[in-house]
Order: C-alpha cells, then structure tokens, then sequence
C-alpha cells in the first residue's frame, strides 16, 4: 500500500520525555505500520501545537495538558496515544540554597525558575504551592527555560529552585550529587504522592478532525508508539542509546545514559491513557487558570484510548 | 527695453528671490529683476560678486522660485524645471560615477539616441572642447579646468534653446578662453540660441554678448545697466577687442561697474539682516 | 504636507489597518477566515487588554524596566558602535586584520548565546541589555565606519593642511561628516534594541514586556501576546522621535532636500 | 599591507583568540575556570567535532539548507528594502504618513512572530527566509532610504536641467549616490541574514544548522553548539566576499580612500 | 635660478608625478620639475589648463607625493602634510558644518586659542574680505565667490609661513579680485611670506608676484619659463599695470603662453594614453 505521509512536530525533540518519537522512527516503527513520518523540531510544546493548528503539521508530539489547555479556547484536541504516564517535572533546589529550603512550604517569597511564565511547569509548580497550602503566586516565578540558562541560573544561585526536566536535572546532579529534590515526578512514588494517581506527560495528539479524516494513519501512529513502548522495556539503557541518532545523544554519553535511565520508569507500558490522570491535568489547570476552571470542560474528549485497545487487539503486543 | 513683439525666451518681470537664512529672517538677494533675453540674444551679465548672478540663472533655469514677480519662457509660465534650457552651473556638478565621454553622452541618452551614437557624438564634443583623449577618465581624475570644460560639452551636446551659464569660463587660462568663447559664437551663430551669460570679465562679456547687463551689489540687488554691444557678427574673440567701439564700451560699463563693486564691498560688510 | 494634515493621513492608516484586521478576523472570506482569531485575535481585544493593564498599573513594572533595557542598551551599543567604527576607519589596518572576525560575531545567532549572557550576567536587566548590545553594535558599527570613509576628500585634506592632528580631524571633519550615516544606523537600531531586550526577556527573566508576552503565549492569549507589542513598538516611537530631535539639532547646516527647491 | 602579510596577521589573531579559549578553558586562573567547559567547550573539541561533521558529511545537508535560506532572505530582504527606500525617499509624503508604522514594526520580536510565519508559510524553508527577511528589509531599507535623500544637490539639478525624467534620475543619478549607503547596509544584513535564518530553525525544522545546534544544546553539548556556530561565521564570510566583489565593481568611479594619499 | 645660500622655502628637484588611471596605465602630468621658492618669495605659476599646477601645489603641500624626485620645505625633506603651509584649494574645501565664522575661525582653535578671541579676529577677517555681514551662514548659503573669500580668510587667518593658493581670485569680479590681491600683498609685506600662487591672469600674475613661471601643457608638463619681475615695491595692482615694464614683460611672457596654449589643446586631444 502507498504509505501517507505525516508530519509530527516535537515540543523539543531533545527532551527525554519525548523519546518515544523518535525512536520508533530510528527503529523504523512507523513504516511497518504504514506511515511516512517527518519529525519537526519546534522550540517547545505550544510551537508545536501551534504549527499543527496552523495546518503545518499533522500531528502533535507533546505533553497532554495542551488539549485540556486549549478545550477552554473551544479547539478540540484529542489524545490518541500517551507514552509517558508520569510528567517527568522535578522540583529542584538551587545548590547553594540546600540548607534553607527543606520543603515545598519554604519556597514562600523565593525565586523559582519555571521554563516559561505559563508554560506547565509554571501550571506544576503553582499546584504544588497550592497543595502545600500556600499562595500559588507566593513565589516569584523567573522564566529560565529548560536548557544551559536554568543549569547556569541555578548553580549560580541566582534563582532558589527551578521546575526542571531531564537531561537538565541529571547534570545537575552531576555536579552536586547530594541535590535537594522536593519533588520528582519522573518517580512513580512522588506522581502518585502530588496527584494521587498517574498523570499523563507526554502523548501524541492533534485535532478531533483529524483523527476522524485520518483514521488509519492515527491508528499506524498508535501502533507504531505502542512496539515502541513495549521494545523500550525490554532493552537495556545501552541498548536503548544505541539506537538513538548520535546527535541527540551528544558528546557525554555517561551523562545520558544517567539520565536515561532516571527517564525509564516514566515511560508509559500500554500507551493508554489514566482517566484518573486526565481529570488530575484538569485539576491542576484550573488551579492556575480561572480560564480553565471556568469553562467547564469536559475532559473525556481530550483523549481517547480507542486506538491503543485496537492496537493491542491487532499487533497481540506481549508487554502487559 | 527688449521689444516685446517677438516672443521672449527668458522673461523675468520684477522677479524678486528670498532666502530663508537662520531661524526667521529673510536674505532678499535680488529684488524686482526686469530680464529678457529674446530668441536668439545673447545676453551677458556681470556684476559684484555675491549679488544674485547665479540666482538669476537658477530662477531662469526653474529651479528657484521667485518670492515675487513672473518667470515666462517662450511666452509660458514655467513651472518645475526648464525644459528648454541647458545649464552650465558655477559649482562642478558632474556625475561623478561616469566617465568623461558617458557624462557628455547621457544628455543624448535621456532624449533615447542610441547608445553607439550618443558616444560617438559625446567623443566628437570632448576633441571640441580638447579632452579627445580624456574620454574614459572620471572627474575626480580631471583637473578643475578639464571638469568646466567637459560640463560644456554635457550642456552643449543636447542643443538646448536656452543657455544658460554660469562663469563657464572660469578656471580655464586666457588662451583656452578664447577658443572656446569662438567656439560657442560659432555654435550660436549657427544656430540661433537664447544665452544667458555670467561672467566677471567685462571684456569677454563685450566680445561675445548682445547685450550686456550689470547688476547692483546685494542685497536686494537690482539689474542697474543694460548696454547693447553693436559690434558687428560674426566677430573674432581676439580680433574683436582691437575695435574702437570696444573700448569705448568698456570704458562707458567699467566705470558704473566700478564704483557697484565699491559700494557693494562696503555694504556687504555692514549689511544688517544679511547674516 | 501641513502637520495636522499628516497627523490626519497617519490616523486614517492605522484606523483603516485596524478596521482589515477586525473585519478578516471575524468575517469568512470565501468560507474561511483569513486572520484566524487563535493567531491573531482581534483589534478590539487587543485594545481592552492594553486599556486593563494601563487602568489596573500593573504594565508600568514591565514597561519601565523593558524600556529601561532598551535605551541601555541603544546608548551602549551606539557608542561603541561608534567608537569602534571611528577606530576601525582610522586604523585601516586594523580594519584589514579584523574585517572578517567582525563579520563572522555578526553572523551568530544571538538566541543561542543567551546561557553565556546569563552566566556572566545574571538574570536580571544586564543580560537582556547585552543581547540588545549586539543587535545594535553591529548596525552602527557598519554605518559609521563606512561613514567615516565617505568623507570628502578635499574637505579631509583641508583640516590636514589647516594643521588638524588626528583628534581634531575626529572632531571637526570625520565626526560631522559622518553624523548622518551614524543617525541612519540609529533609526534602525532603535528598534533592534528594543527587540534585543525582549527577546532577551523572553529567553529567562522575571519581569519585562517580554516577559508578558511570554506569558500570554504560555497560555495561548494572543491577545495579550499583541497588546505586548502594540504598546512596545509604540514606546519605539517615542525613543526614535528623542533621536530625531538630535539628528536635527546636530545637522542643522545641511541644505533642505532638493525637494523644497523645484 | 600585502596581501600574504594580511592573510598572516589574520591567522595570528584567530591563533591567539583560541589559545587564549583553550587556555582559560582549561587552566584555572586564581583557582577558578574562567570559561568553564560546560558552558564554553575548548577549541580543541570543537575544532574535532567540525572535523567529524565534514569528513563524515553529514553537515553538508544542513549547511546547504542554511545558506539557501540565508541568501534567499538576503536577497529577497536586500531587493524589497531597496525598493521601498527609494520608493520613500522619493514620495516624502508617502515616507511622512507610513513613517512611525515602519518603525513601529521594526521593533517587533521576530521571535514571536515565528508562529504566524508556520502558518502562513509552513514549516519548511519559507518561515526561515520570511524571519531573515524581516531582519535584512529594514536594516537595508533604513540605510536606501538615507542614501537616496543624500544626494548632492548641485548634481541632481544638474540631472533635472539635462532633461531627467523621474526614472531616469532614479537610474543615474539617485541609484549610483546610492550606492555606498546601499553596500554598507549589506555588509550589516549578510550576517543577519544568518541570523534569521538560524534562528528560525532553531524556533522549528527538521533541518539546517540552527537544527544541529538546537540538537547539542538540548543534550548540553556546546562544543556541537560552537561547532555549528563557527561553520556558519566561515561562511558568511564567504557570502560577505561575493558582496564586496559586486561592490567594487559598482563603485570603480570612487576616489581611493584618502589614506592612499598622504 | 635662485640662490641657494638661503633655506629654500620649497624646494621641488626634479619631481615627477604620475597618476594611476584606469588599470595599469599612468598618466604622467608633471615631469622633471624644478622649482624653488625663497623665504619672503612671491612666485607666480601660469599655464594651460590641465598642465599641472594644482598637482605642484598639491607636492608642495604633502598631499601628492612624486613618483620621483624630493621636495623640501626649509631644506628638510617633507613627510606628511606641510605643516608651515596654508593651502587655498582650488576646489570648494571649506566645512559645509560650519558657519563661515567658525570656518575662519577654526584655523585659531586648532593652534589652541580660546574660541572667543578666535571668534574676534575671524570676524575682522571676514570683514577684511568683505563678508563681515555673512558670519553665521554655512556654506551652502555663500555664492561662489562668497565661499572662496571665506576660504582666502581661513587661510591667512593662520599666519602660515608658505602660502599656497590655486587661483584664489577666480570666481571673484575684477574689481573684488583687486582688492583681495592688494590684501595680499599688504600681508605679504609686513611678514615676508613664501607664496605659490596659480592664476590664469597673466596680469594679475606680473601684478603680484616676484616671479612668474611658466608651464607647458601636459601631459608630462615641464616648467618653460622662469621671468624675474623687476617691478617696484610696495606696489599697487591697478597702478602697475600702467607701468611701462609691465606691458613688456607681459607680451614677452604672453608670446611662449600663447603658443603654448595653442600646442596643449592640439597635444591633450591626440595625446596617446591620457584617457
Ligand atoms: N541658499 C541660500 N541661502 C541664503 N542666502 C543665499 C543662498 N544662496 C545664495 N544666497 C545669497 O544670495 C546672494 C546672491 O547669491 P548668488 O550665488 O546668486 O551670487 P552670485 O552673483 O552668483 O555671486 P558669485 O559671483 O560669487 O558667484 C549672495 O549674497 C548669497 O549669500
Ligand atoms: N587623480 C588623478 N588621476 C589621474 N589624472 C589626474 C588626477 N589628477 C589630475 N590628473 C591629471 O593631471 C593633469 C594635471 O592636473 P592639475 O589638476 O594639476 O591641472 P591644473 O594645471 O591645475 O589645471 P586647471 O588649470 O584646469 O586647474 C591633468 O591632465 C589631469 O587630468
Ligand atoms: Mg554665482
Ligand atoms: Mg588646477
């Protein structure tokens, strides 16, 4: 058959918790199941989700929270598929601030780094102030990004802690390996601990029209995702670096298999999406945004596990 | 004092032309010029220096508007530039980014002669005016007296009407005067044109011009004399000054002139209102 | 053109240009709308945003210090601009040697080097002044260098044999000579500083328009995202009128353009 | 200075400036890195990965992606900012009424623009060209724009009196004292051409240069960062000489530089 | 020809000056040229347009340098600009950002005189020249000869041991031009100067100057001519000329001009390799 043509824009495509993309591509998952795909790189989540509203790209590779985002904009987005089942978000201390910043409830009057004002890890950072019962605006949010700014910003000391995602967090380590975590959402302990359940991060996603004028190529994605979960989980870290392009993995590959590893357990095993997780996205939204807490969403039609259960039922995947 | 049965080339009527110089106050150069020139004159003026020669010129040329009073060309009011006339400017204004021969030939260019033609045509006009072999040189590599002369060329080679200008013999020695003063008799001789001719050598005014017309010393300067020169055509530049009449004339304009210049010298000096 | 009538002329574009925008924002053109509302929202909310944040005061933090980072950052990199390309002119064989290093610093994307402004710099207001630097730096630079090389020769030799050592040359003939290609650099780099400053802001910061502008994108309010850039572009405008002023203090002695003569 | 004298003494810079980085880089001064590696590589490992991309081939593919967008924004900037400066310096009116609006839209963020040109332009080599355009338009144009109203009054009259009509003054008198004004502004614009190019890769592609260093900024790997930064200087130079060779070409008329005559 | 006992003021020995035109090809103007100027020594240069006597001026001053031969400013070999002399460029040289006071003026600052006293004598310069009511215009606001006479004032204000001047009365009227020479030659007697000074007017040449020399037409110009004007100082410029010597001095040196002239208009149209 003649294999349609898709394009994925990545929210980033050098965050971990975006892998799953593109080593289904190096592995060549998506032609077996019957698509072409061309990965875009854009700056980050809401670039991509941009460029798919704006007709550029297809679909969305990025964290799920977008399409509760946008459900109060009135632009229906829909998750298909999710492969990461934790959000991977850590609350970092600043090194030089370990002594005096214990807990969530010290960072009353602090400067936090965020990787952008409004960006979820504002949105993450907000709900756990508020869960520790504090103002969500009691902290003074810096937008740092995610790269070398906010490693450079907080071994300096000029913020108190950041919102940080890996790789970034594993360098960190690196050099101050007894960092203060508050909270490490790449953990199933500390996810379950701050949201009292799975809380879906990054998922394949674009538009209810597409997905209902594409079917088959959502469903090639779907499957294409799901083999990819189930081989990451039953390979080594090595193995898993070994396949991946070299310029992703870069010059310190002590440094990304660290990090790779810390990112394992985050990766979803089924694909399917926690209906526990989805109302948790909500919560945490309408924390932030009266937007959000006032449009009344309905948040059973920003995703769909339709097309991992097919998946499931046609490739007899083994992982369980 | 020109008959006005024949239409009129150039026609200033009390044509007055004010500067704005700093802030709000006003330099009135020249005030209420009468000036004709008809259709085939030659018309010199001469006077003190700084009194609105060039000024003149410039209104004539269109490219000055007079506070006051008519500019008529041809019997039409002129508006923008003047389409009839050719000017020779006081200051250099070649184009400095071409050549000698391509800044002859481009007044050929602009009526749409062909390239080919235009060039041989401008070489013809460079040997005229003897820079036959600086043809290819730009004018920053010509001397002062090499830029005046290819500007005569640029003005001469269009055929214009009216010619106006502006001291085109300046910086050239008295020797290359002379050949080119014949040089432009010959042309006008041949071919009627309108001229209107600045110079402040009063001798060559009288050799070549119809009329000669003085000028007061500024500000406010008024044209003060109008001399008619019956010296017979065609005549010799050098020849010429040999004639009685010649002298007499020069005698007669040299001693209004004179005594201008004094004036003007001392009234420019304490002029109120002039700086 | 009489000034009320112009004033007039400017009002009547910006009111037409707004009267296009709403009109495709809100109305399909053949079934579709050109201006989609998700990317360009529309004039009149983009003008309740601005009015809310001037009635609530909250914009004067953000407008003040953006402000503040764009004109540091204008003055330091015009003067250096300035300076270097003065340098540069009067060295020529400095010049020659550094010509193409000059050339290649200009050539990086500033985007990139933004963890290293942060590193030597900080967060605060120094790092967004450092990227607008390099925007206006190389703008002025290349302007008044040239400038400085376009001096009339015969004027040039005039100061020499007047006696002018090389200061004084600096100061009575390069430096007027090349004050309108300096001023023509500046209307250019007004704006490129601003934008220096934002994008600076937008890169990691805890206040500043940019830093708005960010946050608007973060949650997709591109009203916001264009009120941000309303009320800065509209401050350039005022920073580029302080500029004119000068320019035609110091360039008095020009002729008025040929214009004003036919 | 001669030639071979030149082209050495321009080696020695470039010699000492990555002696000096790999010095600071590698030794600490006062007990301190001054360049610390994670944010500054050394040349020796960004000189190998430079190495490694070209003898394995792989940058050539995105080199010549970056260099297509970057001319393609050169030109298509430097050819619509000349045509709007002349077009404004010839109708003052025009120039008076759009004035405050062209500079109001050259301080915007191009950055922030960049979803608006995805989605009018796509994600392919379009939005990079149309971000480098907005960056070299106004440079060019701002500069045209001076240039045309700079010329000498005496020689326009002189093109009026030979009969000039308003395209011909353009093309004689106008566009050649335009000129230099004109190069200067392209020197300026080649490297952000780049600029804008890069940047909008880095903003989303698949491809390009800016993709490369996004990629080994986003594992930390800044000698990939200053790798990708130095293939791009090198070949803005490049570009650079193509336009001084058109320059001297046009400009054969000038006078040599007065410093060839005392 | 002068003696050589006394420092000569300028000393050109054998100079050549060649011009690099278009590609490989050089123009010589000047060939060979000998030329020197005494402490106190008012020389004249006359000769056909385009020969090269604003190329010696510009040799004398240190802003050309020969392609053979020296120069020597107070037997020191010059380097640089000529700092004993002031310069009255042909061209319009004067700083289109200043007011014509502060043109004049400027020569005083750069000495390191307080601009209020510069200011003063500037303006009694101006005065001299007859421009007292012009001070603050700039130079676009002056007439030609307005700005020459600004030029003149900026000049002499400096009190420079060498004057170099290239045709300094041009663009000014006979009357004006006299004044001006007299000027000069007021200055030039109470502080013996060394001047070099190019007109095309033979009369004006005999009139001011101690020597008058000659130049043939180019290309590859030569100095011709070397007369010695024994006429009596202080003299006045129009009464000299009534002056019997005069006359036959005037026809002598007018005799070699003449053919001169003639030869370079011929030579300069067929020259091989000029352009
Ligand atoms: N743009 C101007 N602004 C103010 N005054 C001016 C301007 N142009 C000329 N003038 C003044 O007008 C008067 C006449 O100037 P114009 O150039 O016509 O003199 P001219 O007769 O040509 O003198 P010259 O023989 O020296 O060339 C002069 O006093 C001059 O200062
Ligand atoms: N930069 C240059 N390049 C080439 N040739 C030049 C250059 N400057 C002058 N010349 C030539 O040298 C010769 C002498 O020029 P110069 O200016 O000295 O003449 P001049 O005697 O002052 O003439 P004029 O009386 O016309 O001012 C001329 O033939 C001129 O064309
Ligand atoms: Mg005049
Ligand atoms: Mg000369």
């Amino acid at each position: 058959t003649a294999q349609s043509k898709v394009t994925i824009a990545v929210g980033g495509g050098a965050c971990l918790c975006y892998l799953p993309t593109v080593l289904a591509k190096q592995l060549g998952e998506y032609e077996k199941a019957g698509v072409a795909v061309e990965l875009v790189d854009l700056k980050g989540g809401s670039d991509a989700l941009k460029a798919v509203l704006g007709g550029s790209a297809d679909v969305v590779s990025g964290y799920f929270d977008h399409c509760v985002n946008l459900a109060a904009k009135k632009q229906e987005l829909q998750s298909f598929v999710i492969y990461d089942r934790y959000p991977g978000l850590v609350l970092v201390v600043s090194p030089s601030r370990t002594s005096e910043i214990k807990s969530v409830k010290d960072l009353a009057g602090k400067k936090v780094g965020v990787s952008a004002p409004g960006s979820s890890t504002d949105f993450f950072l907000k709900y756990l102030l508020k869960k520790n019962g504090l103002d969500p605006t009691s902290a003074a949010v810096i937008g740092v990004g995610l790269g070398a700014t906010a490693v450079a910003a907080m071994q300096q000391g000029q913020i108190d802690a950041a919102v940080m995602l890996d790789p970034s967090v594993t360098v960190l380590q690196g050099s101050h390996p007894d960092l203060k975590i508050l909270a490490d959402t790449r953990t199933q302990k500390d996810t379950l601990a701050v949201f009292g359940g799975e809380y879906p991060g990054g998922a394949l996603y674009t538009t209810t029209a597409w997905i209902n004028s594409h079917e088959k190529e959502v469903q090639a994605l779907t499957n294409a995702i799901v083999n990819t979960l189930a081989w990451i989980h039953s390979h080594s870290p090595e193995e898993i670096m070994a396949k991946m392009p070299e310029g992703m993995v870069g010059k310190d590959k002590e440094l990304y298999l660290a990090a790779l590893k810390n990112t394992i357990p985050m990766y979803s095993e089924t694909g399917k999406m926690d209906p526990k997780g989805a109302e948790a996205v909500l919560a945490v939204f309408s924390e932030g945004s009266p937007e959000v807490a006032k449009a009344n969403i309905d948040v059973t039609k920003t995703w769909t596990n339709k097309y991992v259960e097919q998946a499931r039922k046609t490739t007899g995947t083994s992982s369980k | 004092m020109a008959d006005t049965a024949q239409p009129m080339a150039v026609a200033l009527d009390s044509a007055t032309v004010a500067f704005r110089v700093a802030g709000d106050r006003v330099y009135t150069a020249v005030e209420k010029a009468n000036l004709s020139v008809a259709h085939g004159e030659f018309v010199a003026i001469v006077g003190p220096t700084g009194c609105g020669k060039s000024t003149l010129l410039n209104v004539a040329a269109g490219l000055l508007k007079p506070a006051a009073g008519s500019v008529k060309i041809f019997d039409q009011p002129l508006t923008g530039s003047n389409r009839d006339a050719g000017y020779l400017f006081q200051a250099d204004a070649l184009f400095p980014w071409k050549t000698a021969i391509d800044n002859v030939a481009i007044g050929l260019e602009i009526k749409g002669a062909p390239r080919e033609q235009a060039l041989q045509r401008a070489h013809g006009w460079l040997t005229s005016v003897g820079l036959g072999a600086f043809a290819n040189r730009y004018p920053h590599m010509l001397s002062g007296g090499q830029r005046k002369r290819v500007g005569l060329a640029q003005v001469l080679i269009r055929d214009p009407k009216i010619l106006l200008m502006d001291e085109p013999f300046g910086p050239l020695d008295a020797q290359t005067r002379q050949i080119m003063g014949n040089l432009l008799l010959e042309l006008w001789n041949a071919d009627r044109k309108a001229v209107l001719f600045v110079t402040h050598d009063l001798e060559e005014a009288i050799a070549l011009a119809d009329r000669v017309v003085i000028m007061s010393a500024g500000p406010s300067a008024r044209i003060i004399g109008d001399w008619r020169v019956k010296l017979p055509r065609p005549r010799d530049i050098s020849e010429v000054r040999m004639e009685k009449d010649f002298h007499e004339l020069h005698r007669e304009i040299w001693g209004v002139l004179k005594d201008e210049v004094m004036k003007g010298y001392v009234q420019s000096t304490q002029a109120v209102g002039a700086g | 053109m009489s000034r009320p009538m112009l004033l007039l002329s400017q009002l009547l574009v910006a009111v037409v240009a707004l009267a296009l925008w709403q009109f495709f924002a809100t109305v399909p053109v053949f079934g579709k709308i050109l201006l989609p509302p998700f990317f360009f929202s529309n004039p009149v909310d983009v003008g309740s945003q601005i009015v809310k944040w001037f009635s609530s005061g909250v914009i004067w933090k953000h407008l003040i210090i953006t402000l503040w980072e764009s004109i540091l950052a204008f003055v330091i990199g015009s003067i250096g601009g300035v300076l270097v390309g003065f340098w540069f002119a009067r060295q020529p064989r400095v010049a020659a040697v550094f010509d193409p290093y000059v050339k290649m610093v200009n050539a990086l994307p500033r985007v990139v080097l933004a963890p290293i402004f942060t590193l030597w710099l900080g967060l605060g207001i120094w790092s967004k002044v450092a990227l607008g630097v390099t925007l206006v730096f190389f703008i002025v630079f290349f302007n008044v260098y040239q400038g400085v090389k376009e001096v009339s020769n015969t004027v040039l030799d005039n100061g020499r044999m007047l006696g002018m050592n090389e200061r004084q040359l600096m100061r009575h003939v390069y430096w007027p000579s090349a004050l309108s290609w300096m001023f023509s650099s500046l209307h250019t780099s007004v704006g490129f500083a601003v934008v220096g400053a934002v994008v600076g802001e937008y890169l990691g910061s805890a206040a500043g328009l940019g830093y708005l502008i960010q946050q608007a994108e973060g949650v997709f309010d591109v009203a916001g995202v264009f009120a941000g850039m309303f009320v800065l572009s509209a401050f350039v405008i005022l920073i580029d009128m302080g500029v004119t002023l000068v320019e035609r203090r110091l360039l008095v002695w020009r002729p008025a353009a040929a214009e004003g003569r036919g």
